[in-house]
């Protein structure tokens, strides 16, 4: 679609419309903001920020209601990773076995650099076993460059346990329901 | 010994000499442009100080009408270059040498 | 005082204008530091944010109400900005022309504290005449350093030696050459009027036939006054509007337009070397608020309670009085110029170029001519 | 001796060392360089003027030559992006006769100036202010002439420049 773009009238060249225009919001953002004191900014370490549903902070993984890892190094996120933050050491022939039944293996070292992350999620979205997760952790610090890779027992400890949300179920129903669609009508 | 109109004159015609110099030495043609600016500064001065010690404005407005003059001319000047510059992809004298017998 | 009687004249006019020299240069830069904190809390204002208000000095911070409103007024923030500047690692890249790389942060600092020399900035305290160089030709040597101040831009973008700075310089000096033209323009009809180059005078003429932007003050009504107020409005207005393009100020602040050329000529710059171009700016828009505060709103004066007349001996209170109020006034036009940039786009550079040269200049010829036509026809 | 005096010497030192290195500077053969220092020259010029009771012309060089003149001369050489001047092969002949030639005729003009006997005042009172300078120029009548025809002068170059500068003529 064009939209006609009028041409300006006379007046309107004049500049002076917009510049009464400015001046009018300017002058009444001002005012408020000075009288009745309600900026929008956030105070934030002496407000506590509030982290809405859905938002993606750091990645950590997590263990089951049983407390056993989760990832059974399959390396996708290592794959899918854009930034190549995640570095995954597979146990290897020799290595220990998971510590759960229902898994052959688990990482022998998983690291992920934190100043690489670009916290975009494709990590979670990608793993089969729903074993990562972006918590809601914003302001990760350290003293040096080395802090700053956090490891699989770092990694483990700050993304707890989770029990799951069962993304492949909901992806199954979803499935479903999406076969049966045509059917319904 | 005072300062009086000689010490000026001499000032003046030494960097009037200065001007020549460039004029003759140097090979760019911006920079060449720039000795003869030299050059009309000098007559500015010997005019400036020919009329503070002859008692008579006559002198100043000759300058005032110079600079008014060489404003138009290196307006002109430097557009003539850039024409040039654009022509022969140079502005070194000795590229533009088609007078030359 | 008794000493200071004791010396030559000659003597006593060196030790006062050292002495204003260094209270002006002081309490500008001063300033300066305050302009960028006060940029920042209006900017915040008009955004709905509150502004810096971080830095806490340990004593001063521990004083029960005033540590703390002083640093919710974010009053020690240019003190902390200062600190920065000068302890930040000075970068020179590696491509830059280090010669015109050192000195284009110097020239662009310096045109701006001469102008404010022949500024009068008050009227009299004891004998002493409240303006350091009194001038004959004062507006004439003020638009020659206001023209010289084009090198620092120029120069900046020269040395940086590099596709964005070069830009910005080349943009900054031909909208400040043409705008120049403009703002001379502008101003001849207030020669016109009061007939006298002196800043000085121009304050004085002011005082008794009213402000030149709007002379409705003090002279009464004459026919004269009357046809001269569209030509004190216009020759403003284009001052005004002058005044924000040689600054660089939004919206006219192609040199550094960010989202176009990084930012412009000062982007090779860090460190107390970026602060200097910073200061510079300030500094101009302070010597463009003071040239319109003396040209057109009358300079120290204020044509109630008696203060538009200089102090008889003995009542510096009165001198004090009136330093005040053109700080006043200066800090007014300095506000507007913050506001301005949060209330307009920026230009795009034809509509800059034609504005200056297709629009101001021509009303400004104009202006002239009308301005001298009404002084003409009144019989002055 | 009086501080005038002193101001002269000082004055004419930086003018004539500027202008040395406007011409011929051992440091560097760069065009801006010589535009830079052409600047300085003409500033310590102004302050020539000033001694000289000359202050409008003294601003006006400023405003003029300083501020819009050579601000030109920058921007083209920054538009031509002049590289450093090589150094060619030098021309020893043209650079002695040339040489020889200036210092001639700089022997002649200060013979002609110090041994000739020059009229002046010797307490000259002339001030060239503005008005001093406008009445001379505006009431006289024998200026008005010249200034109407500069100021054509000026339109033409504006239109002349206008022209040459287009991409390319019709």
């Amino acid at each position: 679609m064009i939209v006609k773009r009028n041409a300006l009238t006379w007046f309107e060249r004049l500049y002076l419309p917009a510049i009464i225009g400015g001046l009018k919001v300017t002058t009444r953002h001002f005012l408020n903001t000075l009288t009745t004191k309600t900026p929008v900014t956030q105070q934030y370490p002496e407000e506590p920020t509030r982290v809405l549903p859905g938002y993606r902070g750091a990645p950590y993984l997590v263990r089951d209601q049983d407390g056993a890892t989760k990832c059974v190094s399959c390396q996708l996120c290592e794959f899918v990773c854009p930034p190549k933050a995640i570095r995954i050491t597979p146990p290897g022939p020799t290595g220990k076995p998971a510590d759960r039944t229902n898994a052959e293996k688990m990482p022998e070292e998983f690291e992920i650099n934190m100043l690489r992350c670009i916290f975009c999620g494709l990590c979670q979205e990608v793993c089969p076993e729903e074993a990562i997760f972006l918590k809601s952790d914003f302001s990760l610090t350290g003293l040096a460059r080395s802090e700053m890779i956090y490891d699989k027992d770092k990694l483990l400890a700050l993304g707890g346990t989770h029990p799951g949300i069962q993304k492949w179920k909901h992806k199954l129903d979803e499935a479903k329901e999406q076969e049966t669609f045509p059917v319904k009508v | 010994m005072n300062v009086g109109l000689e010490h000026y004159l001499t000032v003046s015609a030494m960097l009037f000499c200065l001007g020549l110099l460039g004029v003759i030495l140097r090979r760019n043609v911006l920079v060449i442009y720039m000795s003869l600016e030299l050059m009309l500064n000098a007559a500015n001065l010997a005019l400036v100080a020919f009329s503070r010690f002859n008692e008579n404005l006559t002198g100043q407005m000759m300058v005032f009408f110079i600079i008014t003059v060489a404003a138009a001319e290196v307006a002109v000047g430097l557009a003539l270059i850039v024409a040039l510059y654009r022509k022969r992809q140079s502005a070194h004298v000795e590229d533009l040498t088609s007078l030359k017998l | 005082m008794a000493w200071l009687d004791s010396l030559s004249p000659q003597t006593q006019f060196v030790f006062f204008t050292l002495l204003k020299i260094g209270c002006v240069l002081g309490l500008l830069l001063t300033l300066v530091a305050y302009a960028v904190l006060a940029e920042r809390k209006v900017s915040a204002l008009i955004q709905d944010r509150v502004g810096p208000n971080r830095v806490n000095l340990p004593l001063i911070g521990s004083i029960p109400f005033l540590g703390q409103f002083l640093t919710k007024l974010g009053f020690w923030h240019p003190l902390v900005d200062g600190v920065k500047s000068f302890i930040k690692e000075d970068f020179t890249p590696g491509h830059v022309r280090k010669i015109y790389f050192w000195l284009a942060p110097a020239i662009s600092l310096v045109p701006a504290f001469l102008v404010i020399a022949v500024i009068p900035f008050g009227s009299t305290l004891g004998a002493q005449k409240m303006v350091i160089a009194d001038l004959n030709v004062g507006i004439l040597y003020t638009f020659g350093i206001v023209s010289l101040g084009v090198y620092g831009v120029v120069l900046a973008g020269y040395a940086a030696n590099s596709k964005f700075p070069f830009l910005g310089g080349i943009r900054a000096s031909a909208q400040m050459i043409s705008y120049e033209i403009a703002m001379g323009m502008s101003v001849i009809p207030v020669f016109l009027v009061v007939g006298h180059l002196n800043l000085g005078k121009i304050i004085e003429h002011q005082a008794q036939n009213g402000w030149n932007v709007l002379p409705i003050f003090g002279g009464g009504f004459s026919a004269q006054t009357l046809l001269l107020v569209p030509c004190g409005l216009v020759s403003f207005v284009i001052f005004f509007i002058s005044a924000l393009a040689e600054t660089n100020r939004l919206p006219f602040d192609m040199a550094e337009s960010e989202s176009e050329l990084v930012s412009g000529y000062h982007t090779e710059y860090s460190s107390m070397k970026f602060g200097m171009f910073f200061i510079g700016e300030y500094a101009n828009m302070f010597a463009g608020a003071a040239m319109m505060t003396t040209l057109f709103f009358g300079g120290w004066t204020l044509p109630f309670f008696g203060l538009d007349v200089a102090p008889v001996a003995g009542e510096w209170w009165k001198g004090l009085l009136h330093i005040g109020i053109f700080m006043g006034k200066m800090l007014g036009f300095m506000f507007t110029f913050m506001w301005i940039r949060w209330m307009l786009p920026r230009f795009r550079y034809d509509q800059l170029m034609d504005l200056g040269w297709r629009r101001m200049i021509p009303l400004a010829l104009a202006n002239i001519i009308l301005t001298a036509g009404v002084l003409a026809l009144t019989n002055r | 001796m009086a501080l005038p005096d002193i101001l002269f010497y000082l004055f004419a030192f930086l003018t004539l060392l500027f202008g040395v290195l406007v011409v011929a500077n051992p440091f560097s053969r760069n065009p801006v360089t010589s535009a830079m220092f052409l600047v300085l020259t003409i500033c310590a010029m102004a302050g020539l003027f000033v001694l000289l009771n000359a202050f409008f012309l003294a601003a006006v060089q400023i405003l003029v030559y300083a501020g819009a003149v050579m601000v030109l001369f920058l921007f083209v050489i920054m538009l031509l992006d002049l590289k450093e001047e090589q150094r060619r092969k030098i021309n020893l002949f043209g650079i002695v006769t040339g040489t020889g030639a200036v210092l001639g005729l700089g022997f002649l003009l200060t013979r002609t100036i110090w041994g000739g006997d020059l009229e002046q005042a010797a307490n000259p009172r002339v001030i060239g202010d503005t008005k001093a300078l406008g009445l001379e120029l505006f009431t006289k009548g024998q200026f008005l002439l010249p200034f109407e025809i500069v100021s054509v002068l000026l339109l033409v170059a504006m239109v002349g420049v206008i022209l040459l500068s287009k991409k390319e003529l019709k």
